[in-house]
């Protein structure tokens, strides 16, 4: 595998010359982002099918066998519905804001490392290039909201702003702790520095437990997803600030939702439960008897638990109330986050940190 | 010789430079609040260039993802007068480019300068593995530990300003004391009441009542 | 260090492409017929009478500026974070005295209901 | 425990951060309106700071967390000073916030807030510290302005001060980054030396120097970078125009010194003509428009204008006289114009502000004592001996005139006396025109007797100026000229 791709990219070097590092990455880009397109159509295909098991019904069965090309059938849906911009809106921002949803959603991957080597940019500061991408995505709520002229939307996207940055502090918080543990702010070594030849046991969810667990809390919130989906509260603001969206512009405000889903259950593995590495790894038995299994495989299969917990929680929790989503995040979150922080800093300063 | 580099950095210097124009020609506020956005999005990929990763990044994050979501905001809920904003600008025009020309041409002075051209210092280039992080690290909290704890102070004085600012109570506001929530025995809430069996009517609209004053006093 | 950081603005380039291009096709394949009522911003059912966008309610403000301030924060925890094991116990000491100041506001700003949302 | 005796220095900048964080949370705690228990915290712990102050001083010159901190004589003294100014003040202007629903925890706090970065500004020997400093004092001082949210004045003038306090910044910012650009270093010492030894690029230096000349005007309120100084006077409710307008001029003297002196001294042909052009340009406007205002506070403001240009004359003879000279002008300024304005807070009632000319006419009928008090005030403004005032002034100019500046010179004196009219117009509305109100004017005994003090302080000061003017003296010079 890794020869055969040596050997493309020698041949692509005497043959473009100069040009074949852009054309190369951009490969690798596309490479990158069409799984994760079909990732989300297929994520929402996976959304009805568990939420219908759950509530005792089937989900979607009709198009096509198991309901399999029902995702496709609703893109080209929304691909054929007129996209509509309200009177009174500020026509360029409405057409933008979907895509400066989209945009930071899709380029935070750049950075997150798929298995061994399997990585587009492997830069030194990582995590922290992550943090400022996902503070982008508020922009696109915001303006969105603005831009519709509708009291809906405007209310929604308040809403959702400031709870995504409440929760943002939270999740960088926590991220200080990864970093603590790993000294470095490269993806790659925060991987690389849970390997110990223990498995499982090496891997940072256990020393910072209830960080793995605000974070990825944080990470739900951040996404608008329930129990902390306020911002699209049918009931009281209609669909938020995506309110007078039609069409394209609607599908991609679902893109980048979803995409940020994959992205944080992606970034909880990669932070809290070793990215590619095999749980079993310097196991006696389990360990020599999954050593062939490819670090994709357990990158992936970790990032399918997360996902169905998204999932799971939409099936399971009430919506939460606003003063009590504020709540969480500013009196529950951020203080144990901030003295977790001392705590394992605290701890490194002692023999007794085996991490 | 124009690397890509070059290529690059002007490529972000110009569009600094019309981000930051946009922002003081842009009719509409919150036009110009997203223009300075590029502006320091530009301003990033500068100091990236620079191989100030870290400054780059958190210009982005601060700046981008906090200072200016807070900018818009403002702009998007004060209902700004344009045209009263407006009114001022030409008649301080003059002074406001005088003030610029002086700035250009001092700048174009100091820059076309000869000695300034031949000081330039080489900007050392830095291996792929080199973390600017990790440097800056090393001295805020140990050389730097005083300016640092000063920052501190700042964003504390900044914090009792905002809050002494801003703040306002609302006496009749209603809320939610989940301590007072926790802490509630079941003797508080429930009465049982013994009751002869044959009233069938008074047993069921005993419970209602309760669930009732259960709900007052939430 | 400049060579990791190029496949990452392709990627912005590429990123704004997926987002630009199915706006594009939906423009293009989808039927463009408006009309006043439904071109009207959605208002439960009456007429919409006045600009949607209006003042609300300053804690909101409140928490975008104690966002702004505890983001700083992290900010500078970040680089301590990623040295701590090198700077020892004189850094580990004078971010805990960074973190009690801060500790004090936000103490204050939680006794004065600055977080209380009602 | 061997590292915190090496902060012995810094003793009383620690001491004070804790007890504001004391007294931020302790104020959560107490009830009632009138604060008195924080009141007393924060004036008891202005005397703890200079107890500290005292206690800690030593000879020579001390560097503290990699030379970004230094412990002098000057900051020492600047430091005491800023600690009675600031008590002063409070105890003048703890009625008058009273009435206005506007003495909180917070306005202390801030207030405590700022005298930290105006100690920080004095002990400080980086560019950065400065800059830190700068910031804490001014931050805070926008929020103290500010704090009265209904007052459309008030939020008007902060939002002048704090649009143009942060250009200011940022120009002064701007002009440390080329001075760091040119030699390297932020040190204070560190770049006196770079320049002495030779920097390549003497342009940027010069540009940098134009920048931090410039932000340093903004920040003393000198013509042409006044704007802001008459309307925030006016605007600012009383007691924080107060805190404005005294023991931040002793910081921001420390803060000229330190840049323009320490840092910048081989520069020095450069900055004393600019800051000639400054101080004239002050003197003038200052003087000649304070005869038209109508409005006490205003009238201060610019006659604070004028005042800071005096100071500049001082600081740009650019010999130990002239520094000496310059910070003693300082420290009389800031006593002077706690009496001035604490002549206005006691004068005011609530719903009433006593800060036009006419409220004065006839003081002497309704309290002959203030009448007085005012009158030793006003006479020391304007420089008429044997007050306080004169000696200031006459030390600066034979300062001046030792460093051959005649022209700057004879343009002071002509200035000064065209100030002398305004001040004296007080004192002649005062003993001669007929009061427009009979009502009595009720005192604290505390303030009534702080301002007895500080009028006769301003008289006694004047017959015995050889303490104070020495301790000056003394201070500027082991702190200038024993680098290391």
């Amino acid at each position: 595998m890794m020869e055969l791709l040596q050997t493309i990219e020698q041949a692509g070097q005497g043959l473009l010359g100069p040009f074949w590092g852009p054309l190369w990455t951009l490969v690798k880009i596309v490479v990158i982002v069409a799984p994760i397109m079909g990732g989300v159509a297929y994520l929402t295909l996976a959304e009805r099918k568990i939420l219908g098991y759950m509530q005792d019904r089937v989900g979607p069965n009709r198009v096509g066998y198991w309901g399999l090309l029902q995702p496709i059938a609703d893109g080209v849906k929304l691909l054929m519905k007129e996209i509509i911009i309200p009177t009174g809106a500020n026509k360029f921002l409405f057409v933008a804001a979907p895509v400066l949803a989209l945009v930071p959603a899709l380029v935070a991957w750049a950075v997150v490392p798929f298995a061994d080597g399997m990585i587009l940019a492997n830069v030194n500061a990582g995590l922290l290039y992550i943090l400022a991408m996902t503070s982008l995505g508020v922009y696109g709520i915001i303006i969105a909201g603005w831009a519709s002229n509708s009291k809906y939307a405007f209310l929604g996207a308040i809403r959702s702003a400031a709870q995504i940055v409440s929760y943002e502090l939270a999740m960088g918080f926590a991220l200080v702790c990864v970093l603590l543990a790993a000294q470095s702010m490269s993806l790659v070594d925060i991987v690389k520095g849970q390997q110990h030849g223990y498995g499982l046991l090496g891997w940072y969810f256990i020393p910072l437990f209830p960080m793995f667990v605000v974070y990825f809390i944080a990470g739900v919130a951040e996404t608008n997803r329930a129990p902390f989906d306020l911002a699209e509260d049918e009931s009281v603001i209609v669909a938020g600030f995506h309110t007078e969206y039609s069409g394209m512009g609607f599908a991609l405000f679902f893109l980048a939702e979803y995409a940020n889903m994959i992205l944080i259950s992606a970034l909880t593995s990669v932070f809290f439960l070793g990215g590619w590495l095999n749980p079993f790894e310097g196991w006696p038995v389990l360990g020599a008897m999954t050593a062939w299994v490819p670090g994709l495989f357990w990158m992936l299969a970790k990032m399918s638990v997360f996902l169905f917990i998204f999932l799971w929680f939409r099936a399971t929790f009430p919506r939460y109330r606003y003063d009590q989503l504020m709540r969480l995040g500013w009196k529950v979150f951020i203080p144990l986050t901030l003295v977790w922080v001392v705590v394992v800093a605290a701890w490194m300063q002692t023999p007794l940190w085996f991490w | 010789m124009m690397t890509i580099e070059t290529i690059v950095f002007y490529l972000f210097a110009a569009l600094s430079v019309f981000a930051g124009l946009r922002v003081i020609t842009a009719r509409n506020p919150v036009h110009a609040a997203l223009f300075l956005v590029l502006a320091f999005f530009s301003m990033a990929g500068i100091w990236l260039l620079l191989e100030a990763e870290f400054l780059a990044i958190t210009l982005v994050l601060v700046y981008v993802g906090a200072v200016m979501v807070l900018f818009l905001f403002v702009v998007m809920m004060l209902d700004v007068d344009l045209v009263q904003l407006r009114e001022g600008f030409w008649r301080w025009f003059p002074i406001g480019a005088l003030l610029a020309a002086v700035m250009v041409g001092e700048m174009i002075w100091v820059l076309g300068n000869r000695q300034t051209a031949e000081t330039g210092a080489e900007v050392i280039k830095h291996a792929a593995d080199y973390s600017n992080t990790k440097e800056l690290g090393r001295l805020i909290y140990t050389d730097y530990v005083y300016p640092f704890e000063l920052a501190a102070v700042l964003l504390l004085v900044a914090i009792v300003a905002a809050i002494a600012l801003t703040l306002r109570q609302r006496r009749t506001a209603k809320r939610q004391d989940v301590a007072q929530q926790v802490a509630v025995k079941r003797n508080d809430r429930v009465r049982l009441v013994s009751m002869p069996a044959s009233a069938r009517v008074s047993t069921q609209a005993q419970p209602d009542e309760a669930a009732a004053s259960d709900q007052q006093k939430h | 260090m400049l060579e990791n950081y190029f496949p990452v603005l392709l990627f912005i380039a590429v990123g704004l492409a997926v987002g630009v291009a199915p706006l594009v096709l939906g423009r293009l394949a989808a039927p463009h017929r408006p009309d006043d009522a439904k071109l009207s911003p959605y208002e439960c059912g009456f007429e919409a009478f006045e600009d949607a966008r209006m003042k609300f309610d300053v804690r909101y403000y409140l928490v975008a500026i104690l966002f702004i301030l505890f983001d700083l924060e992290i900010a500078f925890l970040f680089p301590w974070a990623v040295v701590l094991k090198e700077i020892g116990v004189f850094g580990f000491v004078s971010m805990l005295v960074f973190l009690s100041i801060l500790v004090v506001g936000f103490i204050y700003e939680w006794m004065k209901g600055a977080l209380e949302w009602e | 425990m061997s590292f915190l005796s090496t902060l012995y220095s810094a003793y009383a900048e620690i001491f004070l951060l804790v007890m504001v964080s004391v007294i931020l949370i302790a104020d959560l705690f107490t009830a009632g309106r009138t604060k008195t228990v924080t009141y007393l915290l924060v004036q008891v712990t202005l005397l703890g700071c200079s107890l500290i102050t005292v206690a800690t001083h030593r000879d020579g010159i001390d560097h503290l967390f990699h030379h970004m901190f230094v412990d002098d004589l000057m900051s020492d003294v600047l430091k005491l000073l800023s600690y009675m100014a600031i008590s002063m003040m409070l105890v003048y202007s703890r009625s008058y916030l009273l009435a206005r629903g506007l003495f909180s925890g917070e306005f202390l706090a801030l207030v405590l807030f700022s005298l930290l970065g105006m100690m920080v500004m004095i002990s400080a020997s980086n560019f950065i510290t400065l800059y830190l400093g700068l910031e804490l004092l001014s931050l805070s001082l926008y929020a103290i302005v500010a704090l009265q949210r209904d007052s459309a004045i008030a939020t008007e003038a902060a939002m002048k001060y704090f649009i143009l306090g942060a250009l200011a910044s940022g120009l002064l910012l701007y002009g440390m980054s080329m001075l760091y650009g040119a030699t390297g270093t932020l040190d204070v010492n560190a770049v006196s030396s770079a320049i002495q030894h030779g920097v390549p690029n003497k342009a940027l230096l010069v540009f940098g120097l134009v920048f931090v000349v410039a932000g340093l005007a903004f920040k003393l309120g000198v013509v042409p970078f006044h704007m802001w100084v008459p309307d925030v006077y006016h605007g600012a409710p009383t007691a924080m125009t107060m805190l404005i307008g005294t023991a931040p001029k002793l910081a921001a003297f420390a803060f000229v010194m330190r840049i323009l002196v320490e840092a910048l001294q081989p520069l020095m042909v450069h900055w004393s003509g600019m800051l000639a052009i400054l101080a004239v340009l002050s003197m003038a406007l200052g003087n000649i428009s304070a005869i038209a205002q109508t409005n006490l506070k205003r009238m201060f403001a610019y006659s604070t204008i004028a005042h800071m240009g005096f100071l500049l004359v001082g600081v740009l003879s650019g010999s130990n006289e002239g520094y000496g000279s310059a910070m003693f002008y300082a420290v009389v300024y800031v006593i002077m114009s706690l009496g001035g304005f604490g002549m206005i807070l006691l004068m005011s009632r609530e719903g009433f502000e006593a800060d036009k000319l006419s409220d004065f006419k006839g003081l002497n009928q309704r309290s002959p004592w203030l009448a007085f008090m005012m009158l030793l005030l006003m006479f020391s403004m304007a420089g008429v001996p044997p007050t306080v005032g004169f000696y200031a002034k006459f030390a600066v100019l034979n300062a001046a005139v030792q460093a051959g500046h005649i022209p700057l010179v004879i343009l002071a004196v002509l200035f000064s006396l065209i100030g002398a009219f305004y001040y004296l117009r007080i004192v002649k509305l005062m003993y001669f025109d007929a009061p427009e109100s009979h009502e009595r004017i009720y005192m604290q005994p505390d303030s009534s007797l702080l301002i007895s003090l500080n009028g006769l302080g301003v008289l006694i000061l004047g017959i015995l100026p050889g303490t104070l003017m020495s301790v000056c003296a003394v201070s500027v010079q082991q702190s200038l000229l024993l680098p290391h």
